[in-house]
């Protein structure tokens, strides 16, 4: 069993030869490291491949371990929340809803009926922003550059809409324990059915350029496919969970901040081409979300409750009460939640958060045998990993 | 059926503590009791595991699992000794629990008992110490870097 | 008979003119101005400078493995179509004077005669397998039938995939 | 607004190249440089070397709207061998650090670093209760332009592109002491060291590359300690004999410490 920094590699092949004639070729072992173009931020994966079909891809996370669990124990409850942020910094809203709601469950802390419904409008245009990188990164991962440049476009205007609420472009310490920080202007609600208008405009327009494309469909369908059972076996959730057929999705199974008021479809499985579970599959599966997210907005915005935007019980100094609670939300890249616990001091005594790209990437190893190298590339675009909130 | 009833008949002697939230099991009876969550209660997928650090003498073990149909968590929790806290490994028959378990060892130090590779995931393999413990002295210096400036 | 007439009469001054204006182009970029005048930053051997670049780690596992004989196959095919193409270059370029030889017809029958052989090279290859370089199947390089005549491919041989852990 | 007067413009310039001795002597084509230098500066080839969360910002501005090509840096090369600028962008960790250093190491010269974000120019916001966090990527890689701001808008990425370009077109007449706007530090200073215009004794380089010969010293102490346990041993032992022999002879001198001892640290000239 060579083991190289930790890593462990079989070595089937460099056992004694059984082979009728003694034909003992050797494979090649490299990093495919934390400095590469398609590892999306600073994973690294080791590889044994035999010149082109992957052996065994053994990924090896914690190059952006960023002690989250350590500060929430040590400063305050609201001084906390910008750490969350950083975890999934590209959906940086949903990441703040799992630890905001797990603590106000523990604390029953009552969110006014308007602060809930811009959590939901904010969240999902976050959602909508996430998804056009996703998207966009998978086609610049398969040789495809020009659909991100145009879905860069929309991504922009939705980050300016977030700015003007909440300050921030990319991470936005906007949600608090109790509601929200600022309220939205009627001028912003026009802005953002527009910008909603504008992408659902725009999206038969991706499609073209790239869901149906004659390369990208031969590179992707039925490329690395995931099936049901690995998906659950490993904890996956979210888009891949969906794309493997599981029509499960916590907006719609355990509805939180009101989400049970507005209808929308979870679109699940095999959709019109490829295989259930392969690559396209879970590309097609986050567009799909794109089109639903822009339902929500536009019913979250026309149904917009009157009524403050925060519990002015929460102050800075505020402390949660002794108790403990478990709270899953819906990110972007899957299921997030807190087991939040604490013990009525300053700060929560445990604050465990579940990072959704933690477990997708931990089956990178299992689904990659047999790929070639530029499927195990696909195979990384579409499960869409940020390494934020895989090492915390 | 509720996860306490089906542990309390299933494994009468393993339950220490049963509320509707959780179920408390002994240490050496948890891949017993995740497999009755499995076949009984229908839990479907190991959602998360938490390390919990209880000074001065315990440590807890947090699993939740979740459940499809009708979609909720259930929570296994398993309390050990925090002067050798060794927990027998889920990672055989739940993959999710490979690398939770592998993290929860690097930052809190609880050994599982059987674990295919337990190496640290997330620190340095010769990084001292076990960081989310609640007596935990921060690093001075790491190969050459200093931690404080 | 070489002389200086002949000499530039047959186009050699033009390639020795060109010869000595590279060498010249070369000496003169890389030392002149960029070593002297220039002062071009050289430190080759400042840190890990020299180690090969692998995404940022130190390089496990080297280059020089006996890979897959797959490879070795496929590049001997590739360089016998790539010779034959370099060999259909003069023919093409001599082909007008056959023309008005009266000859063409002869010249293009000989060429597809040429064409012929190495295409049946072609065939025995392609249908042996060999261009297939990357396994059909996770673990196996040949399609089913070649397997089941029980002659163990050299292709076949270097993917063990049944090999006791 | 002169080039010296201009605000904002940095107290000190950043290390220029040290150059080989026997080129110091020849003649300067001071104009020919500069041209180089001025064709260098619209052609920064930035590494695609996103850690975090400024990565994202960092494609933010390579994309359509903030549009980095317009300064000639949108070619984010994969390799260090053919990247000038490292745009550090994210959080570096203990973990990073050593493959942010090799990947420094790898680049081809001149290069530049950019430090973009908080966690980099100092750690950040882990920099109280990060104990995986380096704080400041200057720990690791000699930083030429500190760009705080987490994450720092792309508009302020761009800033940092065109400060850069300042200091990469000034490279030539900074070196041959033109320059009005940069003073050199004082002889022997932290400062003077690093911008290699005075000489730096053997252990102040060890502390750049300290990574993969950490063990190596380590183990080097442990033998001489064991060796100098072992001599005085051996000496205490006959030490002990002769004691009451000819009154006590001076203890047996300690063993020199293993290192000489390290100058004490002159304060930091202007950063």
């Amino acid at each position: 069993m060579t083991t190289i920094q930790g890593v462990r590699l079989d070595e089937g092949e460099r056992a004694a030869p059984t082979l009728p004639r003694d034909i003992l070729t050797e494979e090649l072992v490299f990093n495919m490291g934390p400095q590469h173009p398609s590892t999306h931020g600073v994973l690294r994966v080791v590889l044994r491949t035999d010149g082109e079909v992957v052996r065994e891809a053994q990924p090896l996370i914690g190059n952006l371990h960023r002690c989250c669990e350590k500060i929430l124990e040590s400063l305050t409850y609201v001084q906390g929340l910008p750490y969350v942020d950083r975890m999934d910094y590209l959906g940086a809203l949903n990441m703040e809803m799992g630890l905001v709601l797990s603590v106000e469950k523990a604390a029953a802390v009552e969110v006014p009926k308007r602060a809930q419904y811009l959590r939901v409008i904010l969240c999902e245009i976050n959602r909508v922003i996430s998804h056009l990188f996703a998207a966009g990164q998978f086609g610049l991962d398969m040789g495809a550059f020009t659909p991100f440049l145009y879905m860069f476009r929309e991504r922009e205007e939705g980050l300016t809409l977030l700015n003007e609420v909440t300050g921030g472009r990319l991470l936005y310490h906007y949600i608090r324990y109790g509601g929200v920080t600022r309220d939205v202007s009627d001028d912003w609600k026009r802005k953002c059915i527009a910008w909603c208008d504008q992408v659902a405009a725009h999206m038969d327009e991706y499609n073209n350029l790239l869901t149906y494309n004659h390369i990208f469909l031969n590179r992707t369908v039925g490329v690395a496919i995931i099936d049901r059972e690995t998906a659950l076996r490993y904890g996956a959730t979210g888009p891949i969970l969906r794309a493997a057929g599981v029509p499960r999705d916590l907006r719609k199974d355990m509805p939180y901040s009101c989400y049970e008021d507005f209808d929308f479809k979870v679109p699940v499985g095999p959709h019109d081409k490829g295989v259930v579970g392969d690559s396209w599959n879970r590309h097609r599966q986050r567009l799909l979300e794109i089109e639903e997210s822009l339902k929500i907005i536009r019913q979250a915005i026309t149904k917009l409750p009157a009524g403050d935007v925060s519990n002015p019980k929460v102050t800075r100094g505020w402390k949660a009460p002794e108790g403990e609670a478990y709270v899953a939300s819906e990110a972007p890249r899957g299921e997030i939640s807190c087991y939040f616990v604490s013990d009525g001091g300053k700060a929560p005594y445990r604050a465990r958060m579940r990072g959704p790209s933690f477990y997708n990437i931990s089956l990178l190893s299992e689904t990659s045998r047999g790929l070639l190298i530029g499927d195990l590339i696909a195979l990384m675009g579409s499960i869409d990993i940020t390494l934020g909130e895989c090492d915390r | 059926m509720t996860p306490a009833e089906a542990l309390r008949s299933a494994l009468p002697d393993a339950v220490e503590e049963a509320t509707d939230a959780f179920v408390r099991v002994k240490a050496e009876k948890v891949v017993e009791a995740a497999r009755v969550l499995r076949e009984k209660c229908g839990a479907e997928m190991l959602h998360q595991i938490s390390g919990v650090d209880r000074p001065p003498d315990k440590m807890e073990v947090v699993y939740h699992f979740a459940r499809l149909k009708p979609a909720a968590f259930l929570c296994l929790k398993v309390s050990v000794p925090r002067s050798n806290p060794v927990v027998p490994t889920l990672a055989n028959e739940w993959a999710s629990a490979n690398w939770g378990e592998r993290e929860t060892w690097d930052l809190l130090g609880i050994r599982f008992s059987g674990h295919p590779h337990p190496y640290r995931i997330l620190l340095p393999e010769d990084w001292e110490g076990h960081p989310l413990r609640k007596d935990y002295a921060y690093p001075v210096e790491y190969h050459g870097v200093d931690c404080v400036e | 008979m070489l002389n200086a007439a002949t000499f530039l009469h047959e186009g050699w001054g033009n390639v020795l003119i060109f010869a000595v204006f590279g060498v010249v182009f070369v000496w003169l970029n890389l030392f002149v101005i960029g070593k002297i005048l220039l002062r071009r930053p050289n430190k080759p051997e400042q840190g890990q400078k020299g180690a090969t670049y692998e995404c940022g780690e130190p390089a496990i596992g080297d280059a020089w493995i006996r890979f897959d004989i797959r490879f070795y196959t496929l590049t001997l095919v590739f360089l016998v179509f790539d010779i034959e193409v370099a060999l259909l270059f003069p023919w093409a370029a001599a082909y007008d004077v056959f023309i008005h030889g009266g000859s063409g017809g002869a010249a293009f029958v000989e060429v597809l005669l040429f064409l012929l052989v190495l295409g049946v090279g072609l065939a025995y290859v392609w249908a042996r397998g060999d261009l297939q370089w990357t396994s059909t199947r996770p673990g196996r390089a040949l399609p089913e039938e070649a397997l089941k005549g029980g002659v163990v491919r050299v292709s076949e041989a270097s993917q063990p995939e049944e090999a006791p852990r | 607004m002169t080039e010296a007067t201009r605000p904002g413009r940095p107290s000190y310039m950043p290390p220029p190249e040290r150059f080989d001795p026997e080129v110091e002597q020849t003649i300067l084509l001071t104009k020919a440089e500069w041209l180089v230098d001025w064709s260098r500066k619209s052609a920064l080839w930035p590494l695609g070397f996103g850690l975090a969360c400024c990565a994202i910002e960092m494609i933010s501005t390579a994309m359509t709207k903030f549009d980095i090509s317009r300064f000639g840096a949108e070619v984010f090369r994969a390799t260090p061998r053919q990247a000038d600028v490292m745009i550090v962008a994210g959080t570096v960790t203990h973990k990073m650090a050593p493959r942010v250093q090799r990947l420094w190491d790898q680049m081809a010269d001149p290069k530049w670093v950019i430090a973009m974000g908080a966690c980099t120019v100092g750690g950040g916001p882990y920099f109280k209760y990060g104990y995986h966090v380096v704080k400041g990527v200057d720990k690791v890689v000699p930083v030429d332009i500190y760009l705080p701001g987490c994450p720092p808008r792309p508009e302020a990425l761009l800033e940092a592109i065109m400060r850069l370009q300042e200091l990469v077109e000034a490279r030539s007449k900074r070196l041959n002491g033109k320059d009005p706007g940069y003073t050199p530090p004082e002889k022997g200073s932290r400062q003077a060291k690093k911008d290699g215009l005075s000489p730096v004794e053997p252990w102040e380089t060890a502390k750049a590359h300290k990574f993969d010969d950490a063990k190596k010293k380590t183990e080097e102490d442990e033998a001489k300690a064991k060796a100098a346990a072992a001599a005085a041993k051996k000496a205490a032992a006959p030490a002990a004999g002769a004691e009451g022999a000819s009154g006590a002879p001076a203890a047996p001198k300690p063993e020199r410490p293993a290192r000489p001892p390290k100058p004490p640290e002159t304060p930091e000239g202007g950063a």
